[in-house]
């Protein structure tokens, strides 16, 4: 009876190992004759898989329309895309498999900073230019020759949020962010920055990415003397708790959340506590209440519609970095009439006047973003939805 | 006359740099290379859990956590404190035993789960702590690791690395041979199975445990070092409890006690998630049946298992 | 010579006196048999003495020093080795390495050397194997050097045990129990290896059940009854005192026993 | 120390020397939002317990119950199912799930050691999330309240409705099983088989069914639990691992294999937490509760209402 189960199981490791070797060596199957190979790395599973998700189910969409308009140049685009689930090692791993093994020509991905600055390297050596999805500055200041990312800077988001703040007349806030990598970069940069604006932070709490209460550090806030409003920098789960805990506390202050929430879903999980919350956010929120001659209005439309007639997702901020990053790229492929690496990166680096679903870029050596403030938009949730307190 | 080769030392380390040799002469890109690499470090950081959940029998479900500080060292001593990154590497050995030292010395008189969820905490607090220190471990995104420079020579390269963790494994087998045949050795395994007959016949068992302790967090963090200097960059996730879980699982896939086991078992988790990709959403199921499937089929690890198998047959 | 001397030795369990204010003497080579009905406390006096249970009372002097709050691992070092009522064989090692870690006092390498494998540790394995051999061929094992312990049967399992605590080179041997569950010619070379022990010089300390083997080998007996000491002195005489006979034939006659030695 | 933490000190202090109510209600916001977390960790412990006493198994699944019971009732809904419906089936389903690991995975490899055994359940963990996200998704998703988002004011602090749904349904769970293991012969063999699985064998309980059992009722209360408390922490497909985590270390500071211990153990974390936020470092506050931890278990290396049982050789 062992013997016969352990020659089973013999039988299965041998089958298991033999489809695992040859799976690893086996070369990626080409789909037609020479395609153009686009890398990608996103973090589709773990803790930023609210961010990496969206990415990937855009990236897709996005390769299998180009296809079907017949792909870019007259050649097929394949998109090879691994997903390192928020862990910098493996991303490591998976940029080093992009170039080495898979040979593309250019890499879209990077869902965290940690997992974009662990991969750097890897296409900095290679020179293949590498389009980030991840939010903070250090991605592309100093600038690095084959480094670009699309997203906002935590920076822009601070100095919109407090412009706003400023011209409600509030110089005494309080701040509760998360520990995440996302929380804790943007405390930093909105630390740097508060000061311009005349605004003071009388308190500060902290939680961390998997906490499920934050009323203790509310509850301290609530009770600071003479704050006007309450700033959350944080994505993920994290501020729906803090919004609903909020006002559970009976907190009246005005609220300010990131554009590390900008999805319909944080709308759906603070619930009624939401109202009132405001936040920086892209025109792509809003793409339905923008003006007909808003020159963002037709790009956004089009990206919304094709991602929820497709996955029957809301559209995120995050699945239009990865919007525009792939389509920055291509567009470049296109203008460099080659899939030569260098000469991809060249035209990256001259992108000019692009429109895309996150705002406006002008790319040059000397700005690997090229996205300014006025991409973003102050919302306001009303009524369960987005409204722009500004008019455009 | 099978079971002494199958059991010798020598044969052991002869079958590991054979494997170490052959790889690069097989592997069609320098990916695969680094695939290995990553398989020889972690197979490092298992070998010390071979030695103190293997030979000795105490679970440590936080040894990540000595990877971590393995890793920061590294990192923060060239960075921070503009120490040398082949001093740091030791310094970072050095603290992770006196770490150990003083967690294991009050810890390890907990027994099983209860020394499990002891470990499991500390491994937690040194995440938290190069989370939260951004100051000096530059927070959740992570810090950059200063490449080593050894005599002017600057250590680069996949191969380059390779070489490295091949080495080191080569090294860490060889030490946790050593250790397995000698009278510690004995010690270790004898408390696994009594602790009061060990005591019995003279074992200290509360100095041969700290011994173990700190030796397997020396291994993880050697290891750590090595992740962050061939890496180039190094976050906080190191630490990470998922961490800890998949050290322990790669010595119990391999083998409880058996040093190839250790790196079969690394190989195992570091391997496997490559090979699964082309499962795209499917993965993760994937990887967890396979788990399963490969533990009610070799309950006693892939190697001894395998083993047994063999001499049965030879039988 | 008297070689450990035990003087009023007392734990308490939960309210329950385990053992209460029990005293004896052993010298060397003699055979000094422990028995008592179940429950008298004879395996808690056992752990008392190897210092597992810390005594309540009561004063453990061996080989003239006290060793009342001694560590049962520095016991060791001072000639005191045991074998367990319920075996604590390292069953994950094979019979000669168990007989091998029985003589882990007498290596001197350290745990850095064992590390390295400096020449030390290799000559020290050559001397604790060739001594475990020999003990093994000793208690008539030698054949299953090589096997794993948990494949080997009990009455074997109990016998390496011995061989294991002999390899410490103790003065004082307790033996607990090592004729239980034995067949009659395990029993025999048990009985040939505890006089052979005896007549090296080594101080026996037995508990057991099998009185016949008792009677035989013992040179003094002392019997327990609800942890106190109910009599005491050469087998023949212990086998006729009425308050033993009492014990043995039930709990009236223990409790009886008890009021006449009270 | 960072500057968060220095900050925390100041603003802290500024709320202790406003009054001495404020300290009062300050305090009881704390032990609510303690208990109301706390209550979940004990569910998941009290699973643990179960499992562990039925063979020696950490059941490193257990927390992927509780994503269970909150994803399949949030996905069921969505479905136009009623909330006690969906909630009914979300149990069944969690409880399926159990004897479908116990039948399939753990009897397979019935005598393979402890560490063996929590490996498969650490794979099985594995594969149910890996399913999770393809059956429902990777988005967070929330439950409505059972009875309104109104906050409660008491004693100057505030708790929702739903915290007395968790402790409440914590409590009830509690008495239940109690009722379930004194009062019922099936209850009795499972006590029984905690206590001594070879003699258990021997009077003819059928451990095998009892191990089945300990699964399917450890499913069981892990999925209420997920149901709810997914009103106010939200869920995933992998919030498991941390319910995992957390309700492991409330058994051991418990007492493993205690179910009162199991109880005691998840309360007292929650409280530990809420308090290192509340008065030390909300940064910290996981560390606090797990030097807390340390220190009761150096105490008392059996945990709180560990059996101290005196080793026997």
């Amino acid at each position: 009876m062992p013997q016969t189960a352990a020659r089973r199981a013999l039988r299965a490791a041998a089958v298991i190992a033999s489809t695992a070797v040859a799976s690893v060596f086996a070369v990626t199957p080409g789909l037609a004759a020479d395609p153009i190979r686009i890398g990608s790395v996103v973090s589709a599973t773990g803790p930023a898989s609210f961010l990496g998700d969206p990415e990937q189910k855009t990236l897709k969409l996005y390769v299998e329309a180009l296809n079907k308009k017949g792909g870019l140049m007259g050649r097929p685009v394949e998109l090879v895309l691994y997903d390192d689930g928020g862990d910098a090692n493996k991303a490591r791993t998976f940029a080093t498999r992009l170039v080495e093994d898979d040979k593309v020509v250019a890499m879209v991905g990077g869902t965290t900073t940690g997992t974009t600055m662990a991969m750097i390297p890897v296409f900095e050596d290679a020179k293949i230019p590498f389009v980030s999805l991840a939010g903070a500055i250090e991605i592309v200041e100093p600038v690095r020759a084959f480094v670009f990312k699309t997203p906002h800077t935590d920076k822009t988001a601070c100095q919109k949020i407090f412009e706003d703040m400023k011209s409600r007349g509030i110089t005494k806030v309080g701040m509760i962010s998360g520990t995440d990598g996302f929380g804790k970069s943007m405390r930093a940069q909105c630390m740097k920055v508060v000061g311009d604006y005349g605004i003071t932070v009388a308190a500060e709490e902290s939680y961390g990415p998997t906490d499920a209460d934050m009323t203790p550090q509310l509850n301290k806030i609530k009770n600071t003397a003479g704050l006007q409003a309450v700033l959350n920098p944080g994505f993920g789960q994290g501020p729906a708790i803090v919004t609903r805990n909020y006002a559970q506390l009976g907190i009246t202050l005005p609220l300010y959340q990131s554009h590390g929430v900008a999805s319909k879903s944080f709308i759906e999980l603070a619930g009624p506590a939401a109202e009132g919350v405001r936040l920086p956010a892209p025109a792509l929120l809003i793409a339905d209440k923008l003006a007909e001659n808003d020159p963002q209005k037709k790009v956004v439309m089009e990206y919304k519609k094709s991602y929820e007639s497709a996955t029957g997702q809301p559209v995120s901020t995050f699945g239009g970095y990865g919007f525009d990053g792939i389509q920055i790229l291509v567009q470049a492929i296109e203008r460099a009439k080659s899939t030569e690496p260098r000469k991809i990166r060249d035209a990256i680096e001259s992108t000019k006047g692009y429109v895309g679903a996150t705002g406006l870029y002008t790319m040059s050596p000397k700005d690997h973003l090229g996205l300014g403030t006025e991409s973003f938009r102050m919302l306001e949730i009303k009524g369960g939805d987005w409204v722009p307190t500004e008019t455009k | 006359m099978l079971k002494r080769v199958l059991s010798s030392r020598l044969a052991v380390l002869v079958l590991l740099a054979a494997i170490i040799a052959v790889v690069p002469v097989l592997a069609p890109s320098s990916f695969y290379l680094r695939v290995a690499a990553l398989v020889w470090i972690f197979a490092l950081a298992a070998l010390g859990l071979t030695i103190l959940t293997g030979y000795a029998g105490q679970v440590s479900l936080g040894h990540a956590g000595f990877l971590g500080i393995g890793a920061y060292a590294v990192a923060v001593g060239p960075a921070k404190l503009g120490l040398d990154p082949l001093l740091s590497l030791l310094l970072g050995a050095v603290l992770c035993g006196l770490v150990a030292y003083a967690v294991g010395r009050p810890i390890l008189r907990l027994k099983g789960y209860y020394l499990a969820i002891a470990t499991l905490g500390f491994g937690l607090i040194v995440a938290l702590v190069l989370t939260s220190e951004s100051a000096v471990t530059g927070g959740p995104d992570g810090m950059q690791v200063p490449r080593m420079v050894l005599f002017g020579w600057r250590v680069s390269g996949v191969s380059t690395w390779y070489w490295i963790t091949g080495g080191a494994l080569l090294v860490g087998a060889l030490l946790a041979l050593n250790i397995q045949a000698s009278p510690s050795g004995r010690a270790l395994r004898a408390l696994h199975d009594s602790e009061v007959a060990a005591a019995g016949v003279g074992v200290d068992v509360a100095k041969k445990k700290l011994a173990a302790f700190v030796l397997s967090a020396v291994f993880a963090g050697v290891a750590g070092s090595l992740l962050a200097l061939m890496n180039g960059f190094i976050t906080p996730d190191a630490a990470g409890f998922m961490h800890s879980i998949e050290l322990v699982a790669m010595v119990i896939i391999g083998g409880l006690g058996s040093v190839v086991g250790a790196v079969v078992g690394a190989a195992f988790l570091v391997v496997l998630p490559q090979a699964l990709t082309v499962l795209q959403e499917y993965e993760q199921a994937v990887l967890g049946l396979l788990i399963m499937v490969f533990m009610i089929l070799l309950p006693a690890g892939i190697v001894p298992s395998l083993r047994r198998l063999l001499l049965e047959r030879a039988a | 010579m008297t070689i450990l001397q035990v003087e009023d030795l007392g734990i308490t369990f939960g309210g329950l006196r385990a053992v209460d204010g029990v005293s004896f003497q052993v010298s060397l080579g003699e055979v000094f048999s422990i028995i008592g009905p179940n429950g008298a406390g004879k395996t808690t006096l056992f752990n008392l003495v190897t210092g597992i249970y810390r005594a309540g009372r009561g004063r453990i002097v061996l080989a003239g020093e006290d060793v009342t709050r001694v560590a049962p691992h520095l016991l060791v070092r001072r000639g005191m080795a045991r074998t367990f009522q319920n075996l604590q064989i390292f069953f994950r090692m094979t019979a000669l390495e168990n007989v091998m870690v029985g003589n882990h006092l007498a290596e001197r390498t350290s745990f850095l050397a064992d590390l390295l494998s400096l020449p030390s540790v290799a000559r020290q394995n050559v001397r604790t194997r060739a001594r475990a051999m020999e003990l093994l061929e000793r208690v008539g094992l030698a054949h299953h050097a090589d096997t794993t312990a948990g494949d080997l049967p009990y009455g074997v399992l109990k016998r390496l045990e011995i061989a294991r605590a002999l390899a410490a080179d103790p003065k004082v041997l307790l033996l607990d129990e090592p004729a239980a569950g034995c067949n009659a010619v395990e029993t025999e070379a048990i009985d040939r290896l505890i006089g052979q022990i005896a007549r090296d010089g080594v101080a026996v300390v037995l508990i057991e059940h099998d009185m016949k083997l008792v009677m035989k080998i013992s040179d003094r007996v002392l019997v327990l009854a609800h942890g106190r000491r109910l009599a005491e002195g050469p087998p023949r005489q212990v086998r006729s005192d009425p308050a033993v006979i009492a014990a043995y034939l039930g709990e009236h006659g223990a409790r009886e026993a008890d009021r006449a030695h009270g | 120390m960072s500057i968060v933490d220095a900050r925390h000190k100041a603003g802290h202090d500024e709320a202790e020397g406003a009054a001495p109510g404020k300290v009062m209600a300050e305090f009881l916001q704390l032990v609510f939002s303690g208990l109301t977390v706390g209550a979940v960790y004990a569910l998941v412990a009290l699973g643990f317990t179960l499992v562990y006493n039925a063979s020696d198994v950490i059941n490193f699944a257990q927390g992927d119950f509780v994503m269970i019971g909150g994803m399949g009732t949030v996905f069921l809904m969505a479905a136009g199912l009623a909330l006690p419906v969906a909630a009914f089936i979300a149990i069944l389903a969690a409880v399926l799930v159990g004897l479908l690991l116990h039948r399939l995975a753990i009897e397979p490899a019935r005598g393979a050691s402890p560490v063996s055994l929590i490996m498969i359940t650490i794979g099985a963990s594995i594969f149910i999330k890996g399913v999770a996200q393809l059956v429902f998704d990777k988005q967070f998703h929330s439950l409505p309240a059972f009875s309104g988002t109104t906050p409660i004011a008491i004693g100057g602090a505030t708790l929702l409705p739903q915290s007395f749904w968790v402790i409440g349904g914590m409590l009830v769970l509690v008495l239940g099983l109690w009722v379930f293991l004194e009062r019922t012969l099936i209850g009795k063999a499972v006590l029984a088989t905690a206590a001594n699985r070879l003699a258990a064998k021997l009077v003819g309980i059928n451990v095998t069914v009892v191990l089945a059992l300990a699964f399917g009722l450890s499913a069981a209360i892990g999925a209420v639990g997920g149901i709810l408390v997914t009103p106010i922490t939200l869920t995933r497909y992998d919030v498991g691992t941390l319910f995992a985590l957390k309700g492991f270390a409330a058994a051991m500071v418990g007492g493993m294999g205690n179910p009162i211990g199991a109880v005691v153990g998840g309360l007292l974390i929650g409280l530990l937490e809420a308090f290192g936020a509340g008065y030390l470092s909300s940064t910290y506050k996981d560390a606090v509760a797990f030097v807390a931890i340390l220190v009761v278990l150096l105490l008392m290396p059996q945990g709180l209402f560990g059996r101290r049982a005196v080793e026997r050789v």
